[in-house]
């Protein structure tokens, strides 16, 4: 499913694939940054409530988000940092957030958790554990409703396969014919539970079956095969209009949240998956090919590192919600 | 013209998905089946499968469906079934079409409608007899909204459509079969404010829905002894129209609050409590409550009816507060 | 799956397979007799709430119980007049619950959708779709905690598999390897919603495997060819001590309940079906063995019409629970 | 000893595993992850997987799964991580829990005990941060109790477990930390009654749970003034001990109840709606509410101090049915 070609002399197509993957490079690199970052801040108290870092997971949201467009449509969960930023939430925006501040993308309302930008038709963070299935689901019919070409992209983990909402929410989107990419992460845990103790099949592709929805499953740790399997799917459910589950295998190398010991699981199987850290493997995919040049790596470091830097200043210079607009936003309409 | 509270529901969708194309209806058996109420008989042949959809026994789901419908730009309205079958779509309603705006920061609006039907009578035992409306008006985000007559149970639903957050609206079962009077040019209804069903000077009964009717019934039998009682249905269940429940129980001093759901926790305290706040001083005798009994409803006839607030239990409350004659 | 011997020179365990059978045709026969009267009471006004009919069905649950030993447990729906009947709950016990006298099943507090005999651990019918399932669970897990070699059968309609709960329920129990058998009985509707409207994929039985569940489906007209199959299935989760699905295929002849107008299918539909009534079913395959005479049929039909009218008689003769007793069974724990 | 609010739970929850072999645990990441809140760990070591069961996200399952294991002999405590999360399980609390008793007429009883973190103040947002004891302390056939300090942290478990009916046991999330005494035979405790936390003549503070120390911190303040107010702990939210609450505000003749709670619909209207019945001849002020503010828990630190009661709000509240000194 991957497009490398042998490393020979390149050709402009060729080039062009560096150069994208240069981008992939620099999407993650970022997601990297500004959680290491984050994760800073949160010891600093900076940050508050609770913290889940997508660190090891980034080339699922970067490869996935190469495959829609500006009018599809995305639904996330509370660890989704890496997707606001691969879909070009600014993170400033997004720092801000965090900060609980009035320039957060979500006026400080939401926090980590629940980062939203309509402009980006970014439709949140949704933090409890299935939510988001639902609301994908509906998205998926109003655009059918609405005979819309454009489709809405919902990540959640594989703890959330074992919710009633994933199983209901496969079914609706099947039996309706709804163009809904459902993008499950398995990152092999829900919180410290390992997949085959909480799931008696433990591949989870195969349980599109049940709902007759297509699906697959991809090496979440290949930022290139990802974007080139979600590219395929998300052009089936367009072309299509029905949904396609397709599986993420990925890995988190940090904890499930800040207050999390991480005594489920081995340093050593740790170890083992940071050895195919999706930045390192796409760094090698480049370097194989000779591309490129470590003054252009070492650039690309320089401005993801200022761009995290100045994210943290705007969030340092927003301004606190005041607290006389405590009621402001429970209600679209405004009290007469 | 001359009609019934389901016919009149009816009449209200049928309104509402002429008027707007965002508009659509969602739901177990709202289709082929007609409804479980037979309240949108005739529909599907109208507006067909799109627009009258059937859903899978998936309350989660489809209600949550119906929160991302609203969110991508229609105008949904879910149907569950009752209120009962509500709990398992509580996750979503209170989780999310409820927090949505405000987490968002403002950004997203979720201009849902929810209909259920709730309430006990029909002898349907402890699983299809809730009223837990009181939970519903509990929760900041969301308006509620309870229908007692024909004229709102037609215009409440246009009026829900036209707000940007999402509405609930509790449809008591055993109204399905009233009749009554429809003038032809009934359209939207105001959402915001009680309204006195009947007129009295000497207390206040204090209801909404399904009760609304013993209300009347116990204001009737009061007044051959003598007392006027004031009826107040209250209409919208959150926001609550404090303005007007104050205003009448400051007038005659004395109210009893008539609620179908369990006492313990229910709405009747609410208004109570609002009372105690914002009327004690006005108070000639506490504010009774006259509500479910404390147990998961029955199903034999005379231990439902025993559960159940009745007209001369009202009675009784209404005369303990009220001087002899 | 069946035991059928071609039909020549009865051997004795030829005979004791007929009486068998007939047996199982008495079991079917009364519960049809049972509900046509409790039809007819209900339009006099005897019975009152929800009245749901297992008219046309009464091959699954007579089938099925042949199967169970009585240490086994069942679970049941609103649905459940015939699978209390199988089950041996005196039909008295079970019209006096329908006229909601003290003398029912369920001292009047349940009627027709709530039969409970916990002495026949027959622990009720549920009436919210698919709630019977995670209870079904627990009743296998309080059982495997106990190592207790018990079984609890688990029945639910094809419209529940829609819920959530169908699908958690399944994957807890074959992830904790519980001895529950799931009896989906699949009559084609969830009231008025046929199975290809509510399900994307119409084979239930297949959907086990999502869970890694061992699964099949079987005529569920033919009551022979059910109770084979049931023993089959509750065999094996009584010696793996791990859940096992059958779907078993049937149809009800009646409505939904008495309030449905039965708009969503056709006559015809409905005339095909009652082809394969399961009592003319296994009547037919009595007689093609030359068993029994029509005599003994007859005598049959009479016990059951007098089984009947004794149930009618001992509900019409119960007292109606007394009004002060209105909170006693609120909590187990009496108030002090 | 001293120790933890935490700590007093996993005794409490160690005691029932050793005095009881039906008693098991069941809930996500209760035992590798060792509980969300560091609650069971070290319980899988001790007990073993079979006892400490971790499970799927599957909160309806799992908690209707604790029922059927309750019918089948055990006596299953099952933590759902918090009540945000509990609604995707209501269905089964309320139509299976606290029905079957009733529906059975009499023959089944469902002896679990259901835990679950509950409350807000550590900017988890509007999705984690609810307060639905009300919403429980509704519903007929179950029993509600909110532990505030250690020894009824420890204690009610036990108890808990010892009664046939279901137990709901809310526990503050912001308490687990908390630290103090607990005596070492510290055991059992009554499930039944309020506990005057601190005696006082001129009001009633009436609270429970994450409350309690709010309430105790307005005592102390308001005795500064010189007004001593007494401070009841509900412990248990159904039943509501109404003897202890009416005895102590017909003495004090005046109180605030505090509640974490969104106000409209909550706990606090049901105490107030109470005293209403019960003592408004001895009331000399209307009953007060300090409540959550009606709006999704905000994540930013100063909206959600703002949102929540606070010391300085029952102060105020306080002082406003007080007399000037
Ligand atoms: C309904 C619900 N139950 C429990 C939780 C607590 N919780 C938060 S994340 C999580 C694990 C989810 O695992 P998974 O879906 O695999 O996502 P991951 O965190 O691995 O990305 C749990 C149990 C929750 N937020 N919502
Ligand atoms: C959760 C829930 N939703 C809706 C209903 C209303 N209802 C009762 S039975 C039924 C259809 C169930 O169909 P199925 O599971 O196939 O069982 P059948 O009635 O065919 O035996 C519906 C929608 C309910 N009781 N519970
Ligand atoms: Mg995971
Ligand atoms: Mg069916």
């Amino acid at each position: 499913m991957t497009e490398l070609a042998p490393p020979t002399a390149a050709s402009p197509a060729q080039d062009a694939a560096a150069s994208h993957q240069l981008e992939l490079l620099r999407t993650m690199l970022l997601i990297r940054r500004f959680e290491e970052k984050a994760a800073e801040l949160y010891s600093a108290g900076k940050i508050r409530g609770f913290l889940h870092l997508y660190i090891g997971e980034e080339a699922v949201a970067t490869g996935v988000m190469q495959a829609l467009n500006p009018e599809d449509a995305i639904v996330a969960t509370y660890r989704e940092h890496g997707h606001a930023l691969a879909r070009g939430v600014p993170p400033g925006a997004i720092m801000a957030e965090m900060y609980g501040r009035a320039n957060g993308c979500s006026r400080g309302r939401g926090g980590s958790m629940h980062l939203f930008d309509l402009s980006r038709r970014f439709y949140g963070g949704y933090a409890i554990v299935g939510g988001g299935l639902p609301v994908a689901v509906g998205l998926g019919l109003a655009d059918r409703l609405q005979q819309r070409r454009r489709i809405t992209a919902c990540f959640f983990g594989d703890g959330a396969v074992a919710e009633g909402e994933f199983h209901e929410s496969l079914n609706l989107a099947a039996l309706w014919d709804l163009p809904v990419l459902f993008l499950c992460e398995n990152n092999l845990y829900a919180m410290g539970t390992a997949l085959d103790r909480h799931q008696a099949q433990t591949d989870i592709a195969r349980k599109a079956q049940a709902y007759s929805v297509p699906s697959s499953a991809v090496d979440g740790m290949d930022v290139v095969a990802v974007e080139a399997a979600a590219r395929e799917a998300a052009d089936r459910v367009r072309r299509d209009g029905r949904p396609y589950l397709l599986e993420l295998r990925t890995y988190r190398f940090r904890a499930h949240s800040m207050y999390d010991p991480d005594l489920y699981r081995t340093a050593d199987e740790v170890e083992r998956w940071k050895q195919r850290d999706p930045l390192v493997l796409l760094r090698a995919r480049l370097e194989s090919r000779g591309a490129p040049p470590a003054e252009q790596l070492a650039a690309l470091e320089r401005e993801v590192d200022g761009e995290v830097a100045a994210a943290v200043a705007e969030a340092e210079a927003g301004a606190p919600e005041p607290v006389e607009g405590l009621l402001d936003d429970v209600c679209a309409e405004r009290p007469r | 013209m001359k009609t019934t509270y389901r016919d009149a529901v009816r009449l209200g969708l049928r309104e509402a998905l002429q008027a707007d194309p965002r508009v659509f209806l969602m739901g177990e058996d709202v289709g082929r089946y007609g409804g479980a109420y037979a309240v949108s008989r005739g529909l599907l042949e109208e507006f067909g499968p799109e627009r009258i959809r059937d859903a899978p026994l998936s309350e989660s789901s489809f209600v949550g469906a119906g929160i991302g419908a609203a969110l991508g730009g229609m105008r949904p309205i879910v149907e569950v079934m009752t209120v009962n079958f509500s709990l398992l779509a509580l996750d979503q309603i209170v989780n999310n079409a409820a927090t949505l705006h405000h987490m968002s920061g403002g950004q997203l609006s979720v201009p849902l409608v929810i209909r259920m039907a709730t309430g006990a009578g029909r002898q349907l035992a402890a699983q299809h007899s809730h009223s837990l409306e009181c939970w519903y008006a509990h929760v900041p985000g969301i308006r509620v909204l309870a229908p007692a007559t024909l004229e709102d149970a037609r215009g409440m639903l246009g009026s829900a459509l036209r707000r940007p957050d999402p509405v609930v609206i509790f449809e008591h079962a055993s109204l399905y079969p009233v009749e009554g009077e429809l003038s032809d040019d009934a359209g939207a209804v105001d959402l915001e404010r009680a309204a006195v069903r009947r007129e009295g000077g000497d207390l206040t009964l204090i209801t909404y829905g399904g009760s609304l009717g013993k209300a009347l019934g116990a204001a009737a039998e009061l007044a051959h002894d003598g007392f006027s009682a004031e009826v107040l249905d209250l209409r919208s269940l959150r926001p609550l129209d404090v303005g007007t429940i104050v205003e009448s129980v400051r007038r005659t001093r004395r109210a009893v609050v008539i609620d179908e759901g369990w006492k313990t926790g229910g709405l009747a305290g609410e208004i109570s409590a609002i009372l105690m706040e914002q009327a004690f001083y006005d108070l000639d005798a506490p504010v009774a409550r006259v509500c479910t009994a404390e147990l998961p409803i029955p199903y034999a006839k005379q231990l439902e009816d025993a559960a159940l607030p009745q007209v001369d239990r009202i009675v009784t409350a209404a005369r303990a507060l009220l001087p002899r004659r």
